[in-house]
């Protein structure tokens, strides 16, 4: 039953994968990265309780926290260029 | 005493201690002299442990009082302290030169950065030298490299920093080298503590994977010590350098570099592996005679004389490595001798350069005309380091290139002598060149008069300018300790 | 009432893993930027609960069940709000959505 | 199988010229090699490339990015020479790894000499369940040391490369007016302000709880700086500032460093050896839980004051 | 059959490795650079940890009814180097953005075009 569900979400990766490669706009990029972050906080979850050792959810966290960070990151910086700024109004310094 | 039971750790901890507490302190004095007390500090404990090594046989401390094979061991034999005493004595004597120096080339409120660096830097080289664990090598080495790049980076020209970048990416590929060697011989011998990995070596000796580790970890130490294919970092790193950390890591950085070569080759390989099964030592003359007539060639056409000096450090590393393959006593002897030698030479001549930086702004040859009437002491020095360089008797350069000739003549290959001969010849033209251009041309006419170095910078170059002069007379010390160093590395007695 | 805990983890596990599949079925086969987000979005946070959900019934009550209950409370946080602060930077750098199909026009949510 | 998906995405790497998508693929690849990282059993491993491989090297790279060009020009001279030299390094690994012991095979070398030992005495000696925390503080104290100075060194060293010129640009301003896609989302604004002192807590729960499960110093102290990177992301270079200034966040790193070694020298003092904690309190595995606990602290503060503020620098210098 | 299963981690690490490699050599864009660096650091470090691993045994925690464990000695001498790597990568960025500000430009060719004339 586990290795079901981590072959639904190896699959679901491997598309994801895919999808960044081919991704047109960077915005797809962006997209693609994103679900390939939490389908392997699923993959870390679901693979805790394959090899029975269910203490490993603690690094399944962090990963959501960091794929969250970057999704945040890069579109702050893909729009206003600088991570400092506080994403001011569009009309200055308007992403290349 | 209770404190010298402890003094391989505290020759780390101290300069590793300091370096935050550098970063504390906002006044770029203040940290000039707070690093001057502790790099002397440093010095007294390298003294004290050579003389420790030199009475009773090496010395070894087990950090977290685990034993050996399972905790980190510092192991400290005469090669370790020879070494020791080289990098802290050329640190201690550069940094009194430092003091005004660096207040000139670095913006006032980067200096106390700038030493926090330098000690980082003076760590890492004194934790390579320490350490009997492979790893711990690994980890400093990184530290040193590390500061080293930030320490170039703050040049005054823009190329600083590409030649900086340039040293990073050749850097980075060189540890990650010795990293794959050191996780490959990991992984045959189980262990990481280096006299233990050489016991437990001869074992699995005839496997590839040793071979292939022994391969990697030679190409990635030639990268750290510019060996002469993989050599392209150092000409800039040094020429556009500020002229402080040019002296010090002239005459450190590749030192250790070659001290870690010494240390994989002889102690965990051994000889007889190296030099029989591998054939290291044909591969190392034909590389180090490469070295020396290359280097030395590029260093003639050189118009920048701080580039034509690392040039000439490239050749030099070459010497060393000539003595290396011989593998004979009288060769490894010769080598580690020239290690001493060419940090002394080395340091005084970028120093005096230095001197020259500091009151004219720039080392192209073709402003140092007429130089030898108006800074008669710092040209003097320049001289008297040129001709050690290229080997006239009374000086040191003579010692090394001496013992140089006697290991070929011994191991039979004359030809090789004749050759490090010609070497000596090459050094001279390029000293000849400057020392033509300082004193037979006269001063140019414009109005600006030039001083002589202030005292301070003069007094370092002359220290070592006489310990050159001391040396090459009265070799009793350095040719002692670096014959019982080669004789505990080749493992027969002196 | 094991076998029945185990029968609804197998399910949920199951039914997770197949929306995953189609989540990235659909991200690959949707033609433009929006409706693929559309796609991603929706499964990803419904799958992660799933089969999240599957598994803190395997682990029965415990430090385990709370870990996986954390998990799965911030995940249903940040995979909305990211999926929300992409289509804006989207929208926003000037991508716009295909609405003007001909033959079908794809329901943009 | 993982490998397989990490081998396509650095071919993928490798031949994209857009840098974008490239430190995008990166951050994948860190991912993922953190994934194998966890099938390979190397549980804090895993934790400590995801939360600096993935999270800090890919924001660090993007601001890079931001001030340099994004598309990457097309390599001029010809591709012969490097990938010999790449094809020769790879023949002589591949040549070197015929006589390796097989992947995960018990009798391999290195399961014999030195590591039974840790596994077998680290409870009596040290009592931590978490093998690797207790190898990484008390065995192999000193590479950890060695570890804080190098992050030391490098927060000193990009403070040196950008620190003082920031001052003289003006700073960034950070009006927050408009309808700029991230700020004026005030959705994220109010996830963020949910978010952040949750993370917070967890980097605290990671680093004290390391000696049990996988953490430790160094995974607290990443988490700590993610959480300062999200707060700086959302509202901007100068509220975070105010927050942690970056006069603190030197004397911190500095700090963390000092307890470190304070530790050692302590064990010094007490008689015994550098690093030895058996001494510092009445029984040697107390002293090694006290010993252990202060170190990560230090390791912890070090690394966290030295992420911020290299981000701080790296965001300060916007064009 | 055996040696390819057998060694098919340390082959897909190698072939990582020498990717990593060939983008540090060949590619002239100073950033490339430095991310192909990166891959080659984290192949090594997939090398050590597949060292350490052992057949059925599992992460280097001591947990009730687990009898054999993965050798823990590589990961802590990973966790040291993903910390080198890391602080190089964030120096080396450092440097690309001073680079950058004084050539204005961060491809090699440009620089060195730059620098010839003087």
């Amino acid at each position: 039953m586990f290795a079901a569900a981590i072959l639904a979400v190896l699959v679901t990766m491997g598309l994801a994968l895919i999808r960044a490669f081919r991704g047109p706009t960077v915005y797809d990029r962006i997209l693609a990265v994103n679900m390939f972050g939490t389908k392997t906080v699923l993959f870390i979850a679901v693979y805790g309780f394959l090899s029975g050792r269910p203490d490993f959810l603690d690094i399944a966290l962090v990963y959501a926290l960091i794929n969250f960070i970057s999704t945040v990151a890069v579109l702050k910086f893909f729009e206003y260029g600088g991570p400092g700024r506080a994403a001011t109004t569009p009309d200055e310094g308007e992403g290349d | 005493m209770q404190l010298g039971q402890h003094l391989p750790v505290l020759q780390v901890v101290i300069p590793l201690l300091s370096a935050p507490l550098c970063l504390l302190l906002r006044n770029g004095r203040l940290a000039w002299m707070f690093t001057l007390a502790v790099s002397w500090l440093v010095l007294a404990g390298a003294v004290w442990l050579l003389l420790q090594v030199l009475a009773h046989g090496t010395v070894s401390y087990a950090l977290g009082a685990w034993p050996a094979p399972w905790g980190i061991e510092y192991h400290v034999d005469h090669v370790s302290a020879f070494v020791l005493l080289i990098v802290s004595g050329i640190s201690a004597v550069v940094l009194p030169f430092a003091g005004i120096s660096v207040a000139r080339e670095i913006p006032a409120d980067r200096v106390s950065l700038f030493y926090t660096l330098y000690l980082l830097c003076l760590t890492g080289l004194l934790g390579i030298v320490i350490t009997g664990d492979a790893f711990n090598l690994f980890v400093f080495l990184e530290i040193s490299a590390l500061s080293s790049y930030a320490l170039i980076s703050q040049g005054r020209d823009r190329r600083a920093l590409t030649a900086s970048y340039h040293y990073l990416i050749l850097g980075t590929i060189g540890a990650t080298f010795i990293l794959i060697g050191v996780g490959l011989l990991y992984m045959m011998t189980g262990t990481l503590n280096m006299q233990d990995i050489a016991v437990r070596l001869p074992a699995v000796t005839d496997t590839r994977t040793v071979r292939t580790a022994f391969a990697f970890l030679i190409v990635g130490i030639s990268l750290k010590l510019a060996l002469f294919p993989l050599h392209l970092w150092l000409p800039n790193a040094y020429t556009y350098a500020p002229s402080v950390v040019t002296a010090f890591l002239a005459a450190t950085a590749t030192k250790v570099g070659v001290y870690v070569l010494l240390r994989f080759v002889f102690t965990i390989f051994g000889a007889a592996f190296a030099f029989q099964v591998m054939s290291l030592g044909p591969i190392l003359l034909v590389l180090a005679l490469l070295a020396i007539f290359s280097a030395s060639t590029v260093a003639i056409f050189q118009d920048n004389l701080k580039r034509m000096l690392a040039y000439s450090s490239v050749a030099q590393i070459g010497y060393m490595v000539l003595g290396i393959s011989f593998a004979s006593l009288t060769g490894l002897t010769a080598g580690i001798l020239h290690l001493f030698n060419h940090a002394l030479m080395k340091g005084a001549l970028f120093l005096a350069l230095g001197a020259v930086f500091y009151q004219l702004g720039t080392v192209q040859l073709t402003q140092l005309r007429g130089l030898g009437r108006r800074m008669p002491w710092t040209m003097a020095a320049i001289v008297i380091g040129g001709l050690s360089l290229v080997g006239v008797p009374l000086t040191v350069g003579f010692i090394s290139k001496w013992y140089l000739i006697l290991a070929a003549l011994e191991s039979g290959w004359w030809p090789v002598a004749v050759l490090v001969l010609l070497g000596s010849l090459l050094a001279m033209v390029y000293v000849g060149r400057l020392v033509e251009t300082a004193y037979f041309h006269a001063p140019p006419e414009d109005d600006r008069e030039v001083r002589e170095a202030p005292l301070s910078l003069l007094l370092p170059i002359w220290i070592l300018i006489l310990a050159n002069l001391y040396f090459g007379i009265d070799t009793s010390l350095t040719v002692g300790v670096a014959r019982q160093a080669a004789a505990l590395l080749l493992g027969v007695s002196p | 009432m094991a076998m029945i805990v185990d029968a609804l983890s197998w399910v949920f596990l199951l039914t997770g893993g197949f929306l995953g599949v189609s989540g990235g079925i659909g991200i690959l086969r949707f033609p433009d930027f929006f409706t693929r987000l559309h796609a991603a979005g929706v499964t990803d946070t419904l799958c992660a609960a799933l089969i999240l959900l599957g598994l803190m019934m395997q682990a029965g009550w415990g430090l385990v069940a709370v870990k996986l209950a954390f998990i799965i409370l911030f995940l249903s946080f940040t995979g909305p709000v990211a999926a929300h602060a992409l289509a804006r930077a989207a929208l926003h750098g000037g991508l716009m959505p295909l609405l003007h199909r001909a033959e079908d026009d794809p329901s943009k949510s | 199988m993982l490998l397989s998906f990490l081998a396509i995405t650095t071919i993928a790497v490798v031949r994209l010229r857009d840098l974008f998508a490239v430190v995008m693929l990166f951050g994948i690849f860190s991912l993922l090699s953190a994934a194998i990282f966890v099938t390979l059993d190397a549980v804090d491993v895993a934790f400590t490339e995801a939360a600096v491989g993935a999270g800090i090297s890919t924001v660090l790279m993007l601001a890079t990015l931001t001030l340099t060009t994004r598309t990457e020009s097309p390599p001029r001279h010809g591709t012969l020479l490097p990938l010999l030299v790449v094809c020769v390094t790879g023949g002589a690994l591949v040549y070197g790894t015929l006589d390796m012991p097989r992947f995960g095979d018990p009798q391999a070398p290195i399961h014999q000499h030195v590591a039974p030992r840790y596994l077998q005495d680290s409870p009596a000696e040290i009592g931590l369940p978490n093998v690797v925390t207790s190898v990484l503080a008390s065995y192999r104290g000193y590479d950890t040391l060695g570890e804080v100075t190098v992050i030391f060194t490098a927060g000193a060293g990009v403070l040196m490369l950008l620190g003082a010129i920031r001052r003289r640009t003006a700073c960034c301003d950070d009006t927050g007016k408009g309808g700029s896609a991230v700020n004026h989302n005030l959705v994220l604004r109010v996830v963020a302000k949910i978010l952040i002192p949750f993370v917070l807590l967890f980097a605290l729960y990671v680093q004290f709880h390391g000696d049990f499960g996988p953490g430790g110093g160094f995974q607290a102290g990443v988490i700590f700086a993610a959480a300062f990177i999200l707060y700086t992301l959302i509202f901007g270079l100068a509220a975070a500032r105010a927050v942690a200034s970056p006069g603190v966040l030197r004397v911190l790193s500095a700090l963390g460093v000092l307890l470190f070694a304070g530790v050692g020298l302590a064990g010094i003092f007490a008689g015994g050896d550098f690093l030895d904690y058996g001494v510092l309190a009445s029984h040697p595995v107390a002293g090694q839980h006290l010993g252990i606990l202060l170190i990560e602290l230090g390791v912890g503060t070090t690394v966290a004051a030295v992420m911020i503020m290299i981000f701080y620098l790296f965001a300060g210098r916007t064009r | 059959m055996a040696t390819v299963l057998g060694l098919y981690n340390y082959w897909i690490a190698i072939f990582l490795m020498m990717a990593g490699f060939y983008v540090v050599i060949a590619h002239g864009n100073l950033v490339k650079k430095i991310v192909g660096l990166s891959i080659f650091q984290v192949a090594v470090f997939i090398l050590y940890i597949s060292m350490g691993k052992v057949q059925g045994g599992s992460a280097p925690i001591l947990a009730a009814g687990v009898t054999s464990y993965s050798n823990p000695l590589p990961h802590v001498l990973i966790l040291t180097a993903i910390v080198v790597g890391v602080a190089t990568i964030a120096l080396g960025l450092a440097l690309v953005i001073r680079i950058n500000e004084a050539y204005g430009t961060v491809e090699e060719d440009n620089i060195h075009s730059q620098d010839e004339p003087e």
